[in-house]
């Protein structure tokens, strides 16, 4: 038990990896065996989190970042497997272990293959919650690019069959193979600025450890490079917020994720759109508000300019969308625009009530988009597998013959609209009440996209299950089954619980929010 | 402190190989047993010595010493440093793994193993010895086999223009560098070949800028240094699989080694005026190998360029001379070796199934041999760079040596080529092992021998293990290091 | 303490019975509608004991009951969120917990419980009748427990809202509403019709929803706190709300989240321009009607406005010029009335004529409230709430009886057509009486009915504060609202029967009738709570305490406005002219309507309400379509932005060949190679000396020799 | 007694006389006797020098020896390749034998 508690981070960031050689070892005939194996396994991660999450609410008034953990990795440049979280990180991860279960369960349906299936999705986990938890930054970078790779597969592999994708002059290539490589190659272009950013704050500082460069870096001035510590840090300012811009992502920079996310199997969607993206919303407000306040302070309209551009866009092509999968794709852009946005208001704003205000919706807000988002696309992917379409014309008056799945559908799409009373509305309430003050054009004109959202989500409820029903899917249609019931009963539970009651996060947020840029 | 292993580990091969000639050719079974046995003994050796070095200990370790031609002052002098060691080590893997890959060879074999030791006893002397005139001396024997190897049993349509280029370059090179050598040796006063002596004649700096570049280049040939890199594609790509193998795993390592002991550590003034514009040379060969491989349709051409453009990344380290760049390029002369040996391996298996290295005319292949298409995966991460690999703890320093030595603007061009890696290998490993199988290929292709798993096994553990845990390899290089830039004036 | 707990309960009852009906009592019809009225009367009862200890309350104004609890820890604060009932509160919580009970019991019969199974009737569809021993008889709607489950949560949602001390926890009652009235409008689903307008309803107000978000969240920033209480009643903060200037020029920020606000209510209370949601909204089942339209949606509109009042009244005391805010509400409060009166003339569906009329009777509201007239504001809701609900019942039983004709006889007409109607008065008694008693009270027949006093008091109020221009536009919209109430139950109820249909109408079951009358009680009753003092005659009989109490809401009690004749003479005038008018026209229609000929072009422009809907459909959604579609998707998307990233990758590739093809393939191995090929040319000029015979060798040698020696011997013998 | 002039004038002449044999003659046997003409020219010089300059030492003795054994080695595998050549080729004209054309 002292054992566990000691090492709380270290289990839980590598109990999935662990699960996931395991189940590399099962047989691979027993298919059902893989299947439980794996969500057995992915519980674990799960429960620790648990312990971890109640450890850390025992003792609310300690500050900073605990249950810290460091082992010399590479010595010979300082850099050192140093773990450690705080209400940040904390709720990611606990946002991480929660729908990895749920994705597995959801990937219960999922034939070929399974046994590498579930490996890669374990191994997945394991690299979303290094970079949660890496107080390194070397090692967040090692995670953040390690995570891509089993994604890529995934996609790559299980994603859907059909479609094609005209890149240039009338050449195509398969659907998911051009998704999975757009995902792959431009969020590693991308991550090469912050590569090259990091290697640089390593040289200078002579440390890659966060907490020491928290200190030292922001305080720099003098010259590097011949080049004014201004400029320097200007340019790695850019380096790092582009590189969690794609990931984000924040419009222009969002054409990946439609594709990846449309071609991706149903549970790599969720986990996609439900942590994947929150990477690069954390790496915002892990590293570059503290380790560019000035910069960010300084660019701070830009990134709210293109964060209501993704708000306003991502709504925008959402409802001119006629694949479901993509709608609620592109109805991903639009909420992390949300989260983009709080960040921005903080940055330029730190230290006022505002700004506070804005960081605890945008991180509640990473949370609930990850929540509703999932479920989503579960959803999503449930009527896919049934119908083998995701064509929104194609579908039509389904209500009467899936009235369960109905019913899930509109609570979810209501949640993911952002009705009051479930999670969505806090959030982005908070946000917008943060940003409103600092950037009220930008959340003028973010309303907008605020309202189309409504106009998306209602389109997609529409033509899936309201009209006259489309008489080829009688009989040919199940309602959704237990199974899939089980996946969504902990998401939906969830969204009503903090639309309702969210202080039980919030309070873990805020403290963070407050210690970090109160 | 094991005596003799040295020796052991270099006449070793070339014993064995001496022995080969005698046993009956028309048992392969026996010949191929031998070998692997042999090489096995080897790899076992190497193991030895590399977890026997002590970090901590003296800079040069398992030291030999006899006089071989006094009145020359050339001695058979020889012990690993922290940088040699596990290039020891890779050796002692390629030769293992090569062995028994070359399984598959069924013409001559008694000769082709024979030849393949003797290249490695060569290998192991330049990695070992000491005394400049004895490094040459292994230099040659270990460039000469190549040719018989590649000429004799390489790929048909263009083995013996491959060959001849491949020794031409070679041998003109370590010509040229034989003479820088020699300029060295009279200059030195000292009469003495040994390396040691010589890092203490402090040459006047005009000896040294003038003679650099003889001796840098020289050596540099063989690592593929541009605009002399063309010898190694077409080398690679007509050699049989396991000579690509140690050719791009070891040989090339070879010629950095050399350039870096030789060339740098002997004229240390001389590397600090002419490296500054060398690195440009290095950056080339990084973003221009990558670029062209992106583009290669031949799988063995890709991975031969992508080992250009790797090689370029170890000189580049080299060349910024400092303390980051030289860990970075040391580690990554061991993480470039395992891996493309690998990739030349799976590239073999491949090839010996589907007769074909056109990629698009391959596809599918992970349902039939999936052990490799894994293995090559993981290859594959390791040369984009993926952390977790060795390929990021090698290439994360050189890019730092490079912020340090103040080339900022060199790194920034030169990290391009990790995006242009990753889209080439994500090409190449999605069109040859995902996809379809080509309907001629069906019922060709069949999954690898469990020894050939062995093999990829093994190399992937090491590239598997440094990535997890550079620390069972830093140690060692650090201390290496240290001396070097002790030689270069703590620069 | 008790009652703030009590508060606490009230809007929970509907919630649970929410989640059970959809959770485990879907297939049962009786314990649906059991759990779901059960829990309607539950929110009744409390409501009924908070008001009751409410009204017992002195000055209520001064202590409400509030109650609190933190909800949100932000920064150092924590946002709290709790209950408040004040007097406007209470009266509202009055009226919206007996409408919602009737309602709830009206259902019931509405939905033809414990009628058959429809052989055709499908989810999603109104239910088509069954046939028993015959001929067709009315069948239970096929999602009956859904659509008690629905309602539940409406009620919730409305009781959230009315009880809330918050403008954030009113927010999202209102919010919850918004989704129930898209469910509710879309209840039948598979009706193309309902799709439509259901989400024409939901979109149509969340225009005004992000604007009111908007508003909040100013508010938020610039008070600090959205409790009603903090922020309405401290009269310094509203004043330096009202002193500061915005964003936008010209306004002040108390301007600013005012007329944001404002939007809000505009789009809920269906307040033009953003009316046009709501006539379409009748393709919900009747009840539904009635409760968004009379009981609690619109309403919430008004309510929220009188509850910001102060706020949207800042820097305005009695008798200066309005204020900014003030004078759109006016304008556009008076506006609307007149304007969907007019519509309202012209319609033929029963249930849109009093859509018509809600939207103008909200104009009334608002309009009122845009001259500062708080209380007859107040006042005007809460009567209106009763008798508007009162109609629709009645218009629901009406169509009900004459569905149940349609039936009967198997004639195929619409059953909400009025001019399908006529002579009802027989067949359905207790319908026609609690109708008429519901439409004088809506066209404010003097003395008797409650919409009397309420209309009085707010044109008394628009002439006595001297806004004439209001007073007009209100006075011609009431005569309008006589008229055309009289033409309604002239065409439905009196003359003879037009159709089959008509005569084999029946009366509506005692589940449906019970609820008219207790309304009807309230559509008289309701007035005589407020008649003013100094009203000639009546003046003392009732204690008219209704404006002592709401004014009580606000810091300064607004006394009432002083006691003239000229505005009651109108008001008496336009009704009664407007009711004998309606009367006078249509006592002999027929199938036409009369007024089509004399009015010509103008009939038509009213028949299809000004055009409003397609104007908006080529103003706004087709742009919207073509922008979403055609442009930032398909342009910006995939044109502009992965067009740029494929010509990266292109160029990245034709990099790679040029270098290949034009650099490394001629250049850097071309010139290896050249070396190579030099040297065997060389070689074979040379080869050419090598004859093979041996003495040519050794002359060579020989000569060789003895050049050498003799160069030697040269320079020794120099 | 007779002055070393003589004896080196002997050797010239007798070198000559071998050197014209190589050089001129057709058969391959006169070549191989011009050899063997210039070879023995080589040893009158050696002794002959020896034993007016350094008769103390016997070196230029056994220089002799060794040309002696060299010249008789040499003739032996001399004379078979000429003969192992006429076998083949019927033939000991010097001419006529360019194998060692290229």
């Amino acid at each position: 038990m002292q054992l566990i508690t000691d090492n709380i981070l270290a289990l839980i960031l590598f109990s999935p990896l662990l699960g996931g050689l395991i189940v590399m070892l099962l047989p691979s005939e027993n298919k059902d065996l893989v299947r439980r194996a794996a969500l057995a396994l992915s519980l674990i991660p799960f429960i620790l989190t648990l312990v971890a999450w109640f450890g850390f609410n025992a003792s609310p008034e300690v500050d900073g970042f605990r249950f810290q953990q460091q082992v010399a990795w590479y010595p010979a440049i300082n850099s050192s497997f140093h773990l450690g979280v705080d209400g940040l990180s904390l709720s990611m991860v606990l946002l991480t272990t929660l729908l990895a279960p749920a994705a597995i369960l959801a990937s219960f349906s999922v034939e070929e293959k399974i046994r590498s299936y579930m490996a890669l999705f374990l191994a997945l986990e394991t690299g979303m919650l290094g970079v949660f938890l890496s107080l390194d930054l070397l090692l967040f970078f090692a995670f953040w690019e390690l995570g891509l790779v089993p994604m890529y597969f995934l996609i790559d592999q299980w994603g859907s069959k059909t479609g094609e994708r005209e890149l240039w002059s009338g050449m195509k290539v398969s659907a998911r193979r051009y998704a999975s490589f757009k995902f792959m190659v431009y969020t590693m272009a991308g991550s090469l600025g912050l590569l090259l950013a990091i290697q640089m704050l390593g040289v200078v500082s002579g440390t890659f450890d966060m907490l020491a460069l928290f200190q030292s870096w922001p305080g720099l001035t003098g010259s590097l490079f011949g080049l004014s510590v201004e400029t320097v840090k200007a340019v790695a300012f850019w380096a790092f917020a582009i590189a969690f811009a794609i990931k984000v992502p924040v419009w222009p920079f969002h054409t990946w994720l439609p594709d990846a996310h449309t071609e991706a199997p149903t549970a790599g969607s969720m986990i996609l759109a439900g942590v994947l993206l929150k990477l690069g919303a954390y790496g915002f407000l892990r590293l570059v508000l503290p380790l560019y306040p000035a910069e960010a302070e300084q660019y701070a309209p830009v990134l709210a300019l293109l964060a209501t551009a993704a708000i306003i866009f991502g709504a925008l092509s959402a409802y001119g969308q006629t694949d479901f999968k993509r709608l609620v794709a592109y109805s991903s852009v639009n909420h992390m625009g949300f989260v983009v946005l709080g960040i921005a208001a903080a940055a330029f704003a730190t230290g006022t009530e505002s700004a506070t205000i804005a960081l605890n919706g945008a991180v509640l807000q990473m949370f609930n988009h990850g929540i509703s988002s999932a479920a989503m696309f579960f959803l999503v992917g449930v009527i896919y597998e049934r119908t083998h379409t995701r064509d929104l014309g194609a579908w039509g008056g389904l209500f009467p013959l899936v009235p369960v799945f109905g019913g899930l559908l509109i609570f979810s799409s209501m949640s993911s609209l952002g009705l009051p009373g479930l999670n969505g509305f806090v959030s982005e309430f908070l946000v917008v009440r943060g940003a409103w003050p600092i950037f009220t054009l930008f959340t003028a004109l973010s309303m907008i996209g605020l309202f189309f959202t409504g106009a998306y989500i209602l389109k997609g409820i529409a033509s899936t299950l309201h009209g006259p029903l489309n008489e080829k899917w009688k009989g040919h249609l199940t309602d959704i089954s237990r199974r899939e019931v089980l996946v969504l009963v902990p998401l939906l539970v969830l969204m009503l619980w903090l639309g309702l009651w969210p202080a039980w996060l919030l309070s873990v947020i805020n403290q963070a929010v407050v210690g970090l840029f109160g | 402190m094991i005596p003799y292993i040295l020796s052991a580990i270099v006449f070793l091969p070339i014993l064995a190989g001496a022995v080969l000639l005698f046993l009956p050719a028309r048992n392969r079974q026996l010949i191929y047993r031998f070998a692997l046995a042999v090489a096995f003994l080897a790899f076992l050796l190497s193991i030895v010595v590399y977890f026997n070095f002590d970090a901590a200990g003296p800079r040069y370790q398992f030291i030999e010493k006899y006089d071989w031609l006094p009145a020359l002052g050339i001695s058979y002098h020889v012990g690993v440093d922290g940088i040699t060691a596990p290039l020891v080590l890779l050796t002692g893997v390629v030769i293992f793994t090569g062995v028994i890959i070359s399984q598959r060879i069924d013409e001559r074999p008694r000769e082709f193993f024979a030849f393949l030791f003797i290249l490695a006893s060569g290998v192991f002397g330049v990695f070992v010895s000491l005394d400049l005139f004895a490094l040459f001396f292994f230099y040659e024997i270990a460039v000469f086999p190549m040719y018989l190897l590649i000429a004799l049993w390489g790929w048909k349509q263009t083995r013996e223009y491959a060959a001849m280029k491949l020794t031409l370059y070679l041998f003109i090179g370590s010509v040229v560098a034989l003479v820088g050598a020699l300029a060295m040796y009279f200059a030195s006063g000292l009469g003495t070949f040994d390396m040691l002596a010589l890092e203490g004649a402090n040459f006047s700096a005009e000896f040294q800028n003038f003679w650099f570049p003889f001796v840098f280049f020289g050596f540099a040939v063989l690592g593929g240094i541009f605009p002399f890199h063309n010898w190694s594609p077409d080398g690679h790509v007509a050699a049989p699989t396991a000579v690509s193998m140690f050719h791009a795993g070891v040989l090339m390592k070879l010629g950095a080694f050399a350039a870096l002991r030789v060339g740098i550590m002997l004229l240390p003034i001389g590397a600090h005026t002419h490296l500054p514009w060398i690195i440009i040379l290095t950056l080339v060969n990084v973003v221009y190998g990558a670029f062209i491989a992106m583009v290669q349709t031949d799988f063995k051409y890709m991975i031969g360029f992508s080992s250009v453009s790797h090689m370029g990344l170890v000189t580049m380290g080299f060349a910024t001379l400092n303390y980051n760049g030289l860990v970075g390029a040391s580690v990554q002369m061991v993480s470039h070796g395992v891996m493309t040996a690998l990739f030349f391996a799976v590239v073999g298996m491949v090839y010996d199934q589907a007769h074909t290295r056109e990629i698009p005319k391959l596809g599918g292949l992970i349902r039939f041999m999936p052990f490799a298409a894994v293995a090559f995966i993981i290859a594959g991460l390791v040369s984009m760079g993926m952390p977790g690999f060795s390929g990021f703890i090698a290439e994360f320093p050189i890019f730092m040596g490079l912020w340090a030595g103040g080339y900022p603007l060199i790194a920034i061009l030169a990290i391009i080529s990790i995006a242009v890696t990753a889209a080439y290998i994500l090409r190449a490993v999605s069109r040859v092992f995902f996809g379809d199988l080509p309907a001629e290929l069906e019922g060709h292709v069949h999954d690898i021998r469990p020894s050939e798993k062995l093999a990829l096994g093994v190399l992937c553990l090491i590239m598997i293990t440094v990535g997890v845990y550079p620390n069972i390899i830093l140690p060692m290089v650090q201390s290496g290091v240290n001396a070097v830039l002790a030689l270069l004036g703590g620069a | 303490m008790t009652t703030e707990i009590l508060i606490w309960l009230i809007p929970l009852p509907p919630l649970l019975a929410f989640f059970l009906i959809l959770l485990f009592t879907r297939r049962n019809h009786a314990l649906s509608h059991t759990l779901g009225v059960g829990a309607a009367f539950l929110s009744w009862l409390l409501g009924m004991i908070v008001f009751l200890a409410a009204i017992g309350v002195e000055h209520l104004g001064e202590q409400p009951f509030t109650s609190s609890v933190g909800w949100l820890p932000l920064g150092s604060d924590v946002f709290s969120v709790g209950v408040l009932i004040d007097p406007l509160s209470a009266v509202t919580l009055f009226f919206v917990a007996w409408t919602v009970l009737m309602i709830f019991i009206y259902s019931i019969g509405y939905h033809n419980f414990g009628q058959p199974k429809g052989e055709h009737d499908v989810p999603g569809l109104p239910p088509h009748g069954a046939n028993q021993h015959g001929h067709g008889v009315p069948s239970v709607e096929p999602m009956y427990a859904r659509f008690f489950a629905f309602i539940a949560l409406f009620a919730f949602g409305m009781f959230t809202l009315v009880v809330s001390d918050n403008l954030l926890t009113l927010f999202v009652g209102w919010e919850i509403m918004g989704l129930c009235s898209y469910l509710l409008i879309g209840f039948w689903y598979a009706k193309p019709s309902a799709r439509a307008a259901a989400i024409k309803a939901f979109i149509t107000t969340r225009v005004g929803d992000v604007f009111m978000l908007l508003g909040i969240v100013a508010l938020y920033a610039a008070t600090g706190t959205l409790n009603f209480r903090q922020i309405l009643y401290s009269p310094e903060l509203l004043q330096q709300l009202a002193s500061t200037p915005s964003v936008i020029a010209g306004l002040s920020a108390a301007g600013l989240i005012g007329l944001l606000l404002f939007i809000g209510a505009v789009g809920k209370s269906a307040q033009w321009p953003l009316h046009v949601w709501l006539p379409d909204a009748m393709e919900g089942p009747t009840p539904v009607s009635a409760m968004i339209h009379a009981a609690t949606m619109v309403s919430a509109g008004v309510y929220m406005v009188l509850r910001m009042f102060p706020l949207l009244s800042a820097g305005w005391e009695h008798g200066a010029p309005l204020n900014t805010t003030m004078t759109v509400m006016a304008f556009i409060g008076a506006f609307t009335a007149l304007f969907a009166a007019t519509i309202a003339l012209t319609q033929k569906d029963i249930k849109r004529v009093l859509a018509y009329s809600t939207i103008s009777q909200l104009g009334y509201m608002i309009a009122a409230l845009g001259i500062g007239a708080y209380v007859a504001a107040a006042f005007h809701l809460v009567t209106h709430a009763f008798f508007k609900a009162l109609l629709f019942l009645g218009s629901g039983s009406v169509i009900h009886g004459m569905e149940h004709g349609v039936l009967h006889t198997g004639e195929h007409i619409d059953p909400q057509d009025m001019f399908n109607m006529g002579g009802l008065r027989n067949r359905m008694p207790i319908t026609f009486w609690t109708f008429l008693i519901g439409g004088l009270s809506l066209s404010g027949f003097p003395l008797i009915t409650a919409g009397f006093w309420s209309k009085d008091e707010i044109l008394a109020d628009a002439f006595g504060n001297g806004h004439l221009l209001v007073f007009i536009t209100l006075a011609v919209a009431a005569l309008l609202t006589a008229f055309y109430t009289m033409r309604q139950i002239t065409l439905t109820f009196l003359g003879a029967p037009r159709t089959q249909a008509a005569e084999h109408a029946s009366e509506s079951v005692r589940t449906m009738t019970a609820p008219l009358l207790v309304l009807a009680v309230f559509a008289i009753g309701a007035g005589w709570v407020g008649i003013p003092e100094h009203f000639p005659g009546l003046g003392g009989l009732l204690p008219g305490w209704f404006h002592e109490f709401v004014g009580g809401t606000l810091v300064a009690n607004p006394e009432a406005v002083a006691f003239s004749i000229e505005p009651l003479l109108v008001s008496v005038g336009v009704a009664l002219g407007g009711l004998t008018l309606g009367w006078l026209v249509y006592r002999k229609a027929a199938e036409a309507d009369p007024l089509r000929k004399p009015l010509g072009a103008i009939y038509g422009l009213l028949e299809n309400k000004y055009y409003f809907d397609e104007l908006y459909d080529s103003l706004f959604v087709q742009p919207a379509k073509r922008l979403a579609e055609g442009f930032s998707y398909m342009f910006l998307d995939r044109q502009v932005i992965d067009g740029a990233l494929h010509r990266v990758a292109q160029a990245g590739l034709s990099l790679g060949s040029i270098f290949r093809n034009y650099f490394d393939a001629p250049v850097v191995n071309g010139f290896g190679d050249l070396t190579g090929s030099l040297t065997q040319s060389f070689g074979r000029l040379l080869r050419k000396v090598q004859t093979g015979q041996v003495q040519q060798y050794l002359l060579f040698v020989a000569l060789l020799a003895f050049g050498g020696l003799f160069y030697y011997l040269l320079s020794v013998l120099q | 007694m007779i002055p070393l002039s003589w004896y080196l004038y002997l050797s010239a002449g007798l070198f000559g006389l071998g050197l014209y044999a190589v050089l001129a003659r057709k058969n391959a046997i006169a070549i191989l006797m011009g050899v063997e003409l210039m070879l023995n020219a080589v040893n009158i010089n050696i002794v002959a020098f020896w034993r007016y300059l350094t008769p103390q030492n016997m070196s230029g003795q056994a220089f002799a020896v060794m040309v002696f054994a060299v010249a008789a080695a040499e003739v032996a595998v001399g004379l078979a390749l000429v003969i192992s050549v006429y076998r083949r080729r019927k033939t000991v004209d010097a001419s006529e034998i360019n194998l060692m054309k290229w």
